[in-house]
Formats: structure tokens, sequence, C-alpha cells
């Protein structure tokens, strides 16, 4: 966020100040997330663009997109946050923990190109400033130049517009999309995945549940979507003693389930 | 040495000399860059001067390139105040009334040859698809022309005009970008009367109209 | 000074000395008319002399050009070796690995007046912060730096390939998806040599050793 403006401050009952600062601390480990009340944050900065909006600041959506794209991993940071912390006893606790810092780490990578973005962005202001000498040739020059071999008919030709007309096709990146995220994961695919799971057999364990998934990603994904089954009070826990298997209870019983009525929160793919 | 009361949002006589090189670096800098030559009106109302002021600038700019040692009354030190004896690369000419920066003729076959090697006497295929843009969408803009070929076309398009090929066509009263049409030469090297004789094009193909839309959004 | 043999067809040194102003004039000569930069190796080949002639006189036009009094070891006098001690209102610049004349920033708000075409709009943050996970990444698919921005990128990379910023640099071998790098026009825009200059990003990126093989496993 450019120094001319004031840009957005969070009020919280534990801190107060701007969003760069709150996520400084962050990732310096001085606050936890988990203390963060996201939703209230979410709720300022909500109230914050629209007052942007009113003063016409043509700013509000970069700043708003920005927010967005921050807001959703700070979620996911969060969520992964609330695994257990204790001992690491297994391969499978050492995925999720590896899914936490990486999520953290993807934070990070991000602010530090918006940061170096900034540094481009004064250096192309400054090298504007010069301008290179640019000229048309000299005419005695341009007469030199061998004659031009032209052999396009004006059928040629026009085919030629054709060509440079025709909006360009799809590149490749565009077919091959699914593929090159590792398959994008849907929070809402794996939350249907889970749901029927859960109808057919209750109770069954988080461990049971991501048995088959084949990535990180997916384990994640499932985990997000309980969090999610769990608020819209689809399921509950228990688990026996900490760091225990966790069992998972279908709650919602016979009533007409949907993975659609789940919130929007998660439509954005991991 | 006279002063003039520029006018305020000029930057004005005193405020140049401030600058490194002073005023005469600034009609220096000018020059160097202009690709029309300019009148010394232009010069004096873009830099805030005097017409007076900037012919003496002018004259003495040329004495310094041509090598001659310049004695300006108003300089201590003549050894200092510009080019010394030897002469540039370059030379400041005024022709019908516009000044601009030539190389020196002296050096015409060096640069001759070094400007034609490498040239083909063909267009390349970005110049032609180029081209066929600004001959079926004309009178057009750069930035358009960009939008449609989806890469920059600057070196193109002067590579083109170079080539006589296109010709400035006024500028978009709405954006006040510089408009391109194809040339009488064109028409000649295509060996048809007007561009209404050019083949007609698919009627699916997107006109500016489309171009236009998407291009407004991307906020070009 | 020592005297390179040229090649028979070549201009070569000492003809070039027998001109007014000599090699170093010849270079500005050629210097006037390029309409982008100009590697030492072209400027040699061109002029037939030897690259570490031409990268001498390069030098000393820069310096002459920013104003230091020059006392090239071959001159008798000094005081008129060139440019005496003000500054001119041009510099002599080594971007992208060629070497060219512009203004001097000092005078931008003068020079821009007169010149409109080629003034860029400043890029939007969006467009900035992509161009930069571009420029470090390179050569990099648009759904990783889709991955890394969090967002969809491809109206942007639109744009910026059409302001000339980047490139195709063809399809990544195991995805087949399309590969984008920075050109040379972005290194010019920036005022570097290389992508090499570019301010280190590491040290913005604290504690990322396996962010790339995080990555790379994913496929993205």
């Amino acid at each position: 966020m450019a120094e001319s403006k004031p840009g957005f401050e969070v009020r919280l009952a534990n801190f107060t100040g701007p969003f760069d600062l709150l996520l400084g601390l962050i990732a310096k480990h001085q606050l936890d997330i988990t203390e963060v009340a996201l939703a209230t944050v979410t709720d300022e900065f909500i109230k914050y663009i629209r007052n942007l909006q009113k003063l016409g600041g043509e700013w509000a959506l970069d700043e708003a997109s920005e927010f967005l794209v921050i807001a959703a991993t700070l979620l996911d940071i969060k969520a992964a946050r609330l695994l257990p912390a204790g001992e690491v006893e297994d391969d499978e606790d050492m995925a999720l923990l590896e899914a936490r810092d990486l999520l953290f780490a993807r934070l990070l990578q991000y602010k530090a190109f918006k940061h170096v973005a900034g540094l481009l962005g004064e250096s192309l202001h400054q090298e504007a400033m010069r301008f290179p000498r640019q000229v048309a040739l000299e005419e005695h020059f341009a007469a030199m130049l061998p004659e031009l071999v032209w052999k396009h008919t004006p059928e040629q030709f026009a085919a030629l517009a054709e060509t440079a007309l025709r909006p360009k096709a799809p590149k490749p990146t565009e077919v091959g999309l699914a593929h090159l995220h590792g398959g994008n994961v849907s929070v809402k695919e794996q939350a249907e995945i889970i749901g029927l799971r859960l109808q057919r057999e209750s109770p069954l364990t988080f461990r049971a549940m991501i048995a088959d998934a084949e990535s990180t990603l997916v384990v994640v994904a499932r985990f997000l979507a309980l969090l999610e089954l769990f608020r819209d009070k689809a399921v509950s826990f228990d688990q026996l003693s900490p760091l225990a298997d966790l069992a998972v209870h279908w709650t919602a019983g016979g009533r007409q389930w949907s993975a659609d009525n789940l919130s929007e929160e998660f439509e954005e793919q991991l | 040495m006279t002063r003039e009361a520029p006018e305020a949002t000029q930057p004005g006589e005193e405020d140049l000399e401030n600058l490194p090189g002073g005023a005469k670096a600034a009609v220096e800098a000018v020059l160097m860059v202009i690709d029309q030559p300019a009148t010394e009106e232009e010069l004096a109302a873009g830099l805030g001067l005097t017409v007076e002021k900037v012919s003496g600038l002018l004259a003495e700019l040329q004495r310094e390139y041509s090598g001659y040692t310049v004695k300006a009354p108003d300089m201590d030190q003549a050894s200092h105040a510009g080019f010394g004896s030897s002469p540039r690369g370059f030379e400041l000419r005024n022709i019908a009334g516009g000044w601009r920066i030539y190389s020196r003729t002296d050096f015409a076959d060096i640069v001759g040859k070094y400007v034609l090697e490498g040239q083909t006497a063909r267009l390349t295929q970005a110049a032609l698809e180029t081209l066929a843009v600004i001959a079926y969408r004309q009178p057009v803009s750069r930035a358009r022309v960009s939008a449609i070929r989806g890469v920059n076309v600057d070196s193109v398009v002067r590579t083109l005009a170079q080539r006589g090929l296109i010709e400035d066509s006024g500028t978009d009263p709405e954006s006040g970008a510089m408009l391109y049409r194809t040339t009488s030469y064109f028409l000649e090297r295509m060996g048809i009367g007007s561009v209404a004789e050019l083949p007609q094009l698919s009627p699916h193909l997107p006109g500016l109209d489309g171009i236009a839309e998407y291009y407004d959004a991307e906020g070009i």
C-alpha cells in the first residue's frame, strides 16, 4: 500500500494498527493467528473499502483483491493451526504440519513479490523520466534501403489479415490447467465425498477419511471441509484423549444435505 | 543578459539555469529526442524562454557541434564553454525553419553502411500481419494494433512507416493517440486503386468495436 | 596508441581518424541514427574497429556528456578534448546490453511535452506484481504465476504482452503450458543490463527454502 494514503487499519480486542503491521507480527510469530478474529478484520475491511468508494478512490479494487488474497491465506493458516500442535507422532501429522508451513510460506512469498513489485514500479517510474533518442531514419539513408520485395496478391494479403484479426485460440495453458495444479482440490468437492461416506458409515476416524488422499492438498481440503460441516452442524467430533484418533459422527441424519449448501467461504480452490 | 518573465506554469529561464547544464542543456535534451524538426517558437514555448534566447542557444550549440571554440560573452572560461575544437559526429541543422540533430554528413558513408547492414528487402511475418491489421482497420492507433496482435508493435510500426507503407493520419480526438493509415505507395505495391478494393474479410471477424470494449476494460 | 590492422573492406581506424572528429565522432554519428540499443560488437563490426577501441570511445563519450573533463592520454590539449565541465542535455547509457542516447532526467518535464508517444501509463499494482513474479521466476507458466499471486492473471498477462514487457518463451516440455519471460524492452524500461541486475528477492523472502520444491511437487 502506498505511503500517500492512510491504508487499512484494523481494530481488534488484542491489536489495533495497520493491516500490514498485523501481517508482520503474524509472520514473526509475535501474534498467534488463532487469536486474530478474521471475521472482525473482514467486516472492518468492507467498511473501509465502502468509504474508499464513496471518496471515489480508484485504488479500491486493487486493495480489495489484495486483501482477498491475504485473507484467504490467513484463513488457510488459521484452519491449519487448529491441528494438534503436540509432538509429531507419525508421517500423517508431519504432512499436516508441512502443509501449514507451506501455506505460511505462500503468504511470505506473496508479500515478498508485493514488495519487489513496488521496487520495480519505482525503477520504471524513474526510467520514464529519460527519453531515448529514437528518431526516424534520415531521408537520405531511408532512400538507400533495398527496394521492398512484395509478392503478395490482394487475396493473400486478405488471408493474412484474416489470421491476424481472428481472436487468438486459447493457449495450451488453459487446456491443462487442472492437472498443472496437481489437480485443483476443491473443499466443496471433498465435503461432498466425506459427506456421502459418513452417511453410509458413521462414525469414521479422520485417519480413515484421509486414507485414500492422493496428496497433502486433499488432506488439507478434507480437514477444512470437516470444519465447514461442523459449523453447519452436519457432523460432531469426539476424541478420547489429546492426539488420539478423531472420531467424526454424522449428525445431519437423513435430512436433505448437499455440499452446495456449504458457506461460500471456501469457494476458492486450494 | 536580459531575463524574461515566463508564465507561472513554465519552467522559465531562472529555473532552467539551476539545472545541470542550464537552458542550453535543456534545449539540447529536447533536440536529442524529437523526431520532427522543431521551430524556434515551439522550443521557446515549451521551455518558457524568449525566441531570442532560444535563437542564441541554438546558434551556440550549432557552433559547438561543429567544433568551433565558443566564446560566449557571459562565460568566463571559454575553454570550458562546451565542445572543444574537434567536431562532433552530429550536427544541428535548420531545415525549412525547423531545427533537428542529424548525423554529420562526413560520416554518411559509414552510417549508411551501418544502417544497411542486416537490412532485408522482405518484410517479416510480424510486419506483414501488422500491416494487414492497419490496412483493414485504418485509421488505427498503435495501442489498438497491439491489442489485436497481442504483442507490442512499436518497432514494427516504425519499420512500416520508414518503408513508406503507412503514415500518420492525425490523432484520435478521444485518446489523443496517433492514428495510422496505409499510403498510396502501399496501394501501388498491392496493385489496387484504393483500400476499398481490398478483398472483403469474413463478416465474423471482430471489428474494432469488440476490441474497443476489451481494450478499455484493460485500462490501457 | 596501438593501431589495429583493419580488414581491407572495412573503413578501419586510420581512415576514420582522417575524418573530422575521428573515430569518436564516427561512433557518435552512428548513435544518432540507431533506433534501438547497439552493442559494442555491432558498433565495432560496422565501423571496422576493435571491440576494445569502441568500448574505450563509448566510455569517453559517456564521461564527456556527463560533464567530466576528459584527459585522454593521446590528446595534447585536455581542455579541448571534448565536452567541458558542464553536463550536456543528454547522456549515453548501456542498457539491455546495448548503448543508446537518452535525454537527461533533469529535463524530463520539458522533454515530456515534446515526446507524447511512447509515454506509457503507469502499470496497476496487479500488473506490477505479475510482472515481478514473471521477472523472478522466468520462464514461468501463467498457472504458476496464478498460484503465487492467488488470483487469475490471464488478462494482466495479456496486457503485459501487449505492452511488450513480456513474451512467449516456448512451451514447458512436461506440461505443455506456454511459458513467459521478460523482454529486452522490459530491461530498457527498467534501465538495467540484464535480469541479474534486478534487486535481490531473497532478503524479502526469508525462510522459503522449501517453496520451490512445493511448487515443483505440485507440478505447477
